[in-house]
């Protein structure tokens, strides 16, 4: 009768800390035996828990073509994010999932240009889905990246952006921050009006990620381009207990994020009431 | 169908009793509760019990797992057994469909096996309603009193109770009291259905309708101005939510022992204002968007998910106990035009 | 003595939205049976003549809706107080919890009202209606037609130990005055006293236990108006939505009895609306039988201003170790 | 508590820094034996301690809880001790109108000379808690697996 039950975590061990910002850091996170907790799809989530402390749910940093590990960018704003960024090397949590649904990489994205477009923290779920798409470059076009913070030290996983992503043929990045800001001479100003300033082609397939704010200046922005919503994908988020649609606290219409998302089609969203 | 003397029904619980935890309608003071059948506990005549019966497959609190922590290394301890059986008697119509409601959600993939586990070690005795109350609707959610369903349906009168197994569980139970039980027709039941459905049209709620609701009507409903005073005077509290058989939201916590962490679940209640709070905001930051929640789920967000049945089933339970006496009733009455 | 009737209450304050005294009125809406009003703000004289209801059921307390009502839109509130709700009302301005500029209160005399529980208990369920008539009540069922009950028999558990029929806060009152009553509202807790400690715990046990944490007690308490309450702060300890192994419900109502200790009025909202039927007002007593006790008569909310209990003291209070044995009624 | 399959109850003693705690100290130069159960919390006066920190001494495990301050008139923040000594008279009142033993809770007022009362308060405490045997009556069971 006793089966495997979703809401039993797995351990999970922190191997590495990276400070990414001020106050972003990446965890990288494996089975006590040294092995990726589980497979997952780029997109979708896990629920981190430290016992005593919460359970949260997180979005999956690293890619599915990652085999040996889970990295985790998490931004410091609760009690069990400020508990993991206390945390050192080798702190177990638990980790169970996955979760959600992912970007539809393997189907809709093939053969298409892709438009990446976040903000701040925004781009954690991202990361999951362009180091997807960079892994098996030839399936899909050309890909530009839009990345947006409060400064220059808020740019999170910089050095992989200039490292990496900016030296893949195919891929190009604006980089943008807010205000101007010593030793930095790219681009200032939001995300979404870098977005209509560069102006891109609307046969480009969209994923936004960002603050509430950033991801519906920039939506409208894309729309008033041109831009099909159906083309347009983001990611949501919102407060979660369970992880697999029964707890009901991220319910929305008729949808639970946890499990009808958090990736939605752009028009998918505009039919949910506005709660958002 | 089998039947036995009301003289028998205690000789009956105890052989039931026998074998599985009997729990049944005992009457309390401050009214009716589902308590474990012992020698001498006789059945209560009330129409219903204060709280619903959805504790016996999804307690207000449940001890999900432990954990055991060392310096930086943390253990898990998966506490599930299998649970006893047992049988319940004496659960009306609409409780027994809120079983059906709280199924789809929990044994739906990935299944719940806390619940799974309770559901499969219980059965479900029913028991048709011969004076239902003023608050009573279930016939607007199609649920027939006089036809309670479950494992087994039972109709009392003056002086016999009627049995009929609906399920093989049902069967099986039925046969081990066959000793205190004999064969009888339809009769004395048909007529008691008969009654039961004159009742029925005779009750003040008999013309409440769910036809507007449905899937697909959130833009119907979601910004209708009526949410605004039916929630005006909703005090937060979480009543309707804890007394309600179908709403079953939950949290998740963890409580520090006095040598590790214990994970349980626990009723929750939309109607909380730290319902949907995260460390960053809250989608729902007024009264008006958390009651909204609770009715469009009913009425609207569940029957969208699952064919069209609604998240209610008339057991009018929070007609009688709301702070402030708001209800479903009202609400859809409102909402649909009628008040 | 005139009985004060709906329509007198609906002409009073449609004559006063007229003269613009007032912008909208706190009062009790008709629901889908002849007991299960709801607390309602009326705008208008339409919605007043439509809806507005006035009987043996409007038993709830608006002086804590005022807390929020005031601060929505301009213009003064009229609300319709009964004797008992004027002493939360005044506790509520003593705490500064409103603008008493914001509000009008009309003072209504009141009889007590009735409990549908214990109708219930006589005429048993299916009511179709009820009307009052002279000292009766006519119930109609469905299953057995017309019955009577006497009004006294029915009268709610907190109206039986009235402590007041005066109003101490009013603008204009209707009706006659009434006066404070020699109630013997402590005597069950008097009772209770006088159990031995294990029957004192079985009994509580027995009470408490059937606690679901609906938190529909505090909710109500018009005492109650912390902008955030203890019991919701996830910074705390306490924050447990939970039932477990019979302790968080215990410290749960002796914390929210504590909490209101010296500021509770004894209005009886919290018993009334304990879905469980928990008699949680007996805590709240015990509090003011104890505050009488050892610090000399104290009613809540008797004026504006009179410095509680609990934020007071003298140097030659009673011991704490003297007043357990008091508060048990051993030197009593 | 059990030690070492020996009943010994355990008593939670919250002492005011100025007056009480000192007093503790007092007791322990001048080598008074006070019972090794009984746990102090420090308090910068009595009249922080909430009634709910008792409440959860009880949860956890205590089987007795005593609350120490300056003598009444003493209070290092003049008027601290008075709000304590209403306070606790009510809830320990209440407490006990629950059914919870009356002498598992006391207030005593003990000053910064009298080591050897508190020592002997803590002895005739712990001897009445004792006696009383394990709090069953506030306890929480998950505590104690």
């Amino acid at each position: 009768m006793m089966n495997n039950e979703a809401l039993i975590p797995k351990v999970g061990v922190i191997t590495d800390v990276r400070i990414d910002t001020p106050d972003v850091k990446t965890f990288r996170v494996v089975t006590p035996d040294g092995k990726k907790a589980f497979d997952h799809r780029p997109g979708q989530c896990a629920m981190l828990s430290i016992p005593a402390v919460g359970e949260a749910m997180f979005s999956i940093t690293s890619s599915p073509t990652n085999t040996e590990y889970m990295e985790f960018s998490i931004k410091k704003c609760g009690c069990v994010t400020e508990w993991l960024h206390q945390a050192e090397v080798g702190q177990q949590i638990t980790i169970r999932g996955p979760y959600g649904n992912p970007f539809p990489v393997d189907d809709v994205f093939e053969g298409k240009d892709l438009l990446f477009i976040a903000g701040g923290i925004g781009l954690a779920p991202l990361r999951s889905v362009i180091n997807y798409c960079r892994h098996y470059r030839d399936r899909y076009g050309k890909i530009d990246i839009v990345y947006g913070s409060r400064s220059k030290d808020d740019l999170v996983d910089y050095k992989e952006i200039i490292d990496e992503w900016m030296n893949d043929d195919g891929i190009n990045v604006h980089l943008t921050i807010d205000r101007e800001q010593e030793g930095w001479d790219g681009h200032v100003g939001f995300v979404p009006s870098y977005v209509q300033e560069l102006g891109f082609d609307t046969n480009k397939t969209a994923v936004l990620c960002g603050p509430p704010i950033m991801i519906k200046f920039t939506l409208e922005g894309l729309v008033n381009m041109g831009f099909d919503k159906t083309n347009v994908y983001t990611t949501m988020e919102l407060k979660m207990k369970c992880g697999v649609g029964k707890c009901g606290r991220c319910n929305i219409g008729s949808k639970y994020v946890c499990k009808d998302g958090p990736v939605f089609r752009c028009d998918q969203i505009d039919e949910l009431p506005d709660e958002y | 169908m089998r039947k036995c003397s009301l003289d028998n029904l205690q000789k009956v619980f105890a052989l039931i009793a026998e074998n599985a935890s009997l729990y049944l309608p005992v009457d309390k003071v401050g009214g009716a509760v589902f308590e474990k059948w012992q020698e001498g506990t006789s059945y209560s005549n009330a129409l219903n019990t204060v709280r619903s019966a959805k504790d016996f497959f999804f307690p207000q609190t449940e001890n999900m797992m432990e954990f055991k922590t060392k310096g930086k290394e943390i253990e898990v301890v998966d506490t599930r057994d299998e649970h006893e059986d047992f049988v319940v008697f004496g659960v009306r119509a609409c409780d027994v469909k809120s079983f059906e409601i709280l199924d789809r959600v929990f044994l739906c993939e990935p299944v719940d096996s806390f619940y799974a586990n309770r559901r499969a070690h219980g059965v479900i005795i029913s028991m048709a309603c011969t004076r239902p109350s003023e608050t009573c609707f279930c016939q607007t959610f199609g649920i027939d009193a006089a036809n309670p369903g479950a494992d087994i349906s039972c109709w009392k009168t003056d002086s016999e109770i009627f049995f009929e197994a609906n399920t093989e569980k049902g069967e099986k139970l039925l046969s081990s009291i066959a000793a205190l039980t004999e064969d009888t027709d339809e009769a004395a039941v048909e007529a008691q259905k008969a009654k039961i459905a004159e009742i029925m049209k005779k009750l003040p709620l008999a013309g409440i309708t769910p036809d507007k609701f449905g899937g697909g009507k959130t833009s119907e409903f979601f910004n209708a101005p009526q949410w605004k005073e039916l929630s005006q005077s909703c005090l937060g509290c979480g009543t309707c939510t804890f007394v309600c058989p179908t709403c079953q939201c939950y949290d998740i916590r963890d409580f520090k022992t006095n040598d590790g962490v214990i994970r349980f679940r626990c009723w929750d209640s939309c109607m909380y204002s730290d319902f949907t709070k995260m460390a960053h905001g809250n989608i729902r930051n007024s009264q008006l968007e958390r009651f909204r929640q609770r009715f469009m789920h009913k009425l609207v967000y569940y029957p969208e998910n699952n064919e069209g049945i609604f998240g209610c089933v008339g057991c009018g339970r929070c007609l009688a106990k709301c702070p402030i006496s708001m209800n479903i009733v009202k609400v859809m009455k409102s909402l649909g035009g009628e008040a | 003595m005139q009985k004060i009737t709906a329509d007198m209450l609906i002409e009073k304050a449609v004559s006063l939205l007229e003269a613009g005294t007032i912008s909208r009125v706190l009062g009790w809406k008709k629901g889908e049976f002849d007991y299960d009003v709801t607390p309602y703000v009326f705008a208008d004289a339409e919605s007043l003549k439509k809806d507005f209801v006035f009987d043996d059921f409007c038993g709830a307390n608006f002086s804590k809706y005022l807390v929020a009502e005031t601060r929505k839109a301009e213009g003064k509130v009229l609300v319709f107080l009964k004797p008992c709700d004027t002493y939360s009302f005044n506790q509520l301005l003593t705490e500064h919890r409103f603008d008493r500029e914001a509000v009008y209160a009309v003072g209504i005399p009141c009889e007590g009202m009735a409990d549908i529980n214990k109708i219930k208990e006589i005429t048993g369920d299916g009511i179709s209606s009820l009307t009052s008539k002279g000292d009766k009540i006519v119930v109609d069922t469905i299953y057995d037609g017309e019955k009577e009950v006497d009004f006294a028999s029915v009268l709610a558990e907190r109206c039986v130990s009235c402590k007041s029929k005066k109003h101490v806060a009013y603008d204009e009152l209707m009706g006659d005055e009434g006066d404070i009553t020699d109630s013997a509202r402590f005597d069950e807790v008097a009772q209770l006293e006088a159990m031995t400690e294990d029957e004192r715990f079985a009994f509580w046990q027995s009470q408490l236990s059937k606690c679901i944490r609906c938190n529909a007690c505090r909710d109500i308490c018009p005492a109650c108006t912390c902008e955030k309450c203890v019991f919701e702060n996830p910074e705390s300890p306490v924050e447990n939505k939970a039932i477990s192994d019979s302790f968080e419900e215990k410290m749960f109502h002796i914390i929210r009895a504590f909490h209101v200790a010296g500021r509770c009025t004894d209005c009886g909202e919290c018993s009334r609306v304990c879905p469980q039927n928990i008699p949680l007002h007996l805590l709240n007593r015990k509090f003011i039988k104890d505050i009488n006790s050892f610090y000399g008569e104290y009613q809540a909310g008797a004026e504006v201003g009179s410095r509680a209990p609990l934020v007071d003291y003298t140097t030659e209070d009673i011991e704490p170790g003297e007043a357990v044995m008091k508060g048990e009624g051993e030197n009593a | 508590m059990q030690v070492n399959g020996e009943y010994k109850p355990l008593i939670v003693a919250f002492c005011c820094n100025w007056c009480s705690y000192a007093g503790a100290d007092l007791a322990g130069n001048n080598r008074l034996a006070y019972p090794e159960n009984v746990k102090i919390i420090k308090v910068p006066c009595s009249c922080r301690v909430n009634p709910m920190f008792i409440l959860r001494a009880f949860q956890r495990g205590a089987d007795g809880v005593i609350i120490c301050g300056c003598h009444p008139g003493d209070c290092h923040y003049t008027s601290g001790n008075y709000y304590t000594r209403r306070r606790m008279s009510l809830l320990f009142s209440m407490l006990n109108f629950l059914g919870i033993e009356k002498e598992r809770t006391r207030v005593e007022w003990v000053s910064a000379a009298e080591g050897a009362k508190f020592a002997a308060t803590m002895n005739e405490f712990t001897e009445a808690v004792a006696a009383l045997g394990e709090n069953k009556r506030l306890e929480d069971l998950r505590c104690k697996r």
